[in-house]
Order: C-alpha cells, then structure tokens, then sequence
C-alpha cells in the first residue's frame, strides 16, 4: 500500500473512531434543511409525482428524476463550510 | 527537505479533505434523496387515499340523497293518488 | 376544480359506466323496504294527510313535510352498508 493510501486509511479510521464522520454528516443534513435544500426537494418531488401521475411513479423513479436537481440545489456556502469543518478536523490531527 | 516535506504533506491534506467532502456529500445527499422522495410518495399516497375516502362518502351520500327524494315523490304521489281514488269511491 | 371534486366526479363516471350506481340505488331501495323504512313512511304520509285534510295537501307539500322524517328514519346500518358497497367498488376498479 502506498504513503498516500495508508495515511488516508488511517485518517478515515480516526474519524470514525473519533464520531467526526457522523457529526460531520450530521452536521450537513442541519445545513440544507437550514437553508431550504430540502424543501425545494420535497417541492420538486411534488412537481414530479404530480406531472407523472402517482400511479406511474415509483420510489426508483422518483429518485431518479430528482437526484441531478438535489446535487445542484446544494449552495456553495454548504459544500464550503463542510470543506472547512474537515480542513479544520486535519489540521486540529494533523500528527497522524 | 523539510519544507518540501511539509508541502508535499500540505497537498495531501488539501487532495484528501476535497475528497472526503465529496464522499460525505454524496452519502449524505443520497440518504436525503430517498428519505425525502420515498417519504413524499408516501405522503402522496395517504392524501389521495383520503381524498378517495372522502369523496367515497359524499358520493354515498348523494347517491341516498337522490334515492331518497325520488322514492318519496313517489311514495307522496301513490299515496295521494289512492287517497283521491278512496274519496271518489266514496262519493259515488 | 378541487382534488376532491375530481374525485368525486371521477367516481360517479365509473359508477355509472359500469352499472354499478344504478344498482347501488336498487340495494337501497331494497334494503328501505326490507328494513321496514317505507311502510313507517307510508303511514306518515297516511297521517299528515288526515291532520291537513287531503284538500289542503299537495304532492309537494307531503313531500316536504315527510322529507326530514325520511332522512332521520334510514338506519345507520343502511347507510354503512352502501358505503362499503362503494368503498368495495372502488378497490375493485383501482383505476381513479
């Protein structure tokens, strides 16, 4: 295994161990329920299930249709504050 | 060497923590997707299951309603109508 | 017009599309007289007009006057069961 891969393996078990990775996913569901991003979703889903008719629509079909709009709507100050928080993380263990 | 050390260590972070926050984007983005889609599908099913509950008993009702009022015209002009027949009768 | 007037309309089309109403409207006179509605009406009839004398009684008035008593005398069970007639129906013809 190379530096780079072992050193990133071992990054990744600190933040599990450590619950980074959870707060930090945790930490991005309060961010884009807090900015709107999920109710642009649900208004989006609405839009779909009502052009295709319920009973054409599948919860398959709906993810689907809804998931290139879902990774677009996410603002940038999210990605970056989340880019931060992780920056931050590294920096804080940067001994490892 | 030790500045390029540092640098090179300096790349790695700023490589890993772009990839990182990508995979946690992406799985967090994920979950949401299919909770909040399966959860609208749901949310849809149930509305329209009580909008057919609903208008099941309207139509129930105005079914009995137009039942009803025909069935008592009808039964108001038999009874009259025999009332009448009666009187005559009678008079005769 | 309404979700809920769509429906309705939707369900009223299917009913008489497939016969299913008038028959419904068989079931309830049938069950009015089976459940001895008509004969308790019949004598209310018979009684409003030996109170107002037949002169004074027209088709319409009767018809008024023994209206709310109509509506109060079909039992509960009646009304259930037409409901779950349609209610079946519908299941049947999951179509709406």
């Amino acid at each position: 295994m190379s530096k780079d891969l072992q050193m990133r393996a071992a990054i990744n078990q600190k933040l599990i161990e450590m619950g980074e990775r959870e707060r930090l996913k945790e930490l991005l569901r309060a961010k884009l329920i807090e900015c709107g991003w999920k109710d642009q979703l649900k208004a989006h889903c609405k839009d779909v299930i009502k052009e295709k008719g319920l009973e054409h629509v599948t919860v398959e079909d709906l993810v689907a249709e809804i998931t290139p709009k879902g990774r677009a709507l996410v603002p940038d100050s999210v990605k970056k504050e989340l880019l931060q928080r992780i920056r931050a993380f590294l920096a804080q263990h940067s001994t490892l | 060497e030790e500045a390029r050390r540092k640098q090179e260590h300096e790349a790695f972070l700023t490589d890993f923590s772009k990839s990182l926050c990508s995979e946690i984007a992406q799985e967090v983005l994920q979950e949401c997707i299919a909770a909040t889609a399966a959860a609208e599908i749901r949310y849809a099913q149930e509305e329209k299951a009580a909008c057919v509950a609903r208008s099941s008993e309207e139509v129930c009702r105005a079914l009995l309603e137009e039942t009803l009022r025909c069935e008592l015209a009808t039964m108001a002009q038999e009874i009259l109508d025999a009332e009448l027949r009666r009187i005559h009768k009678f008079l005769r």
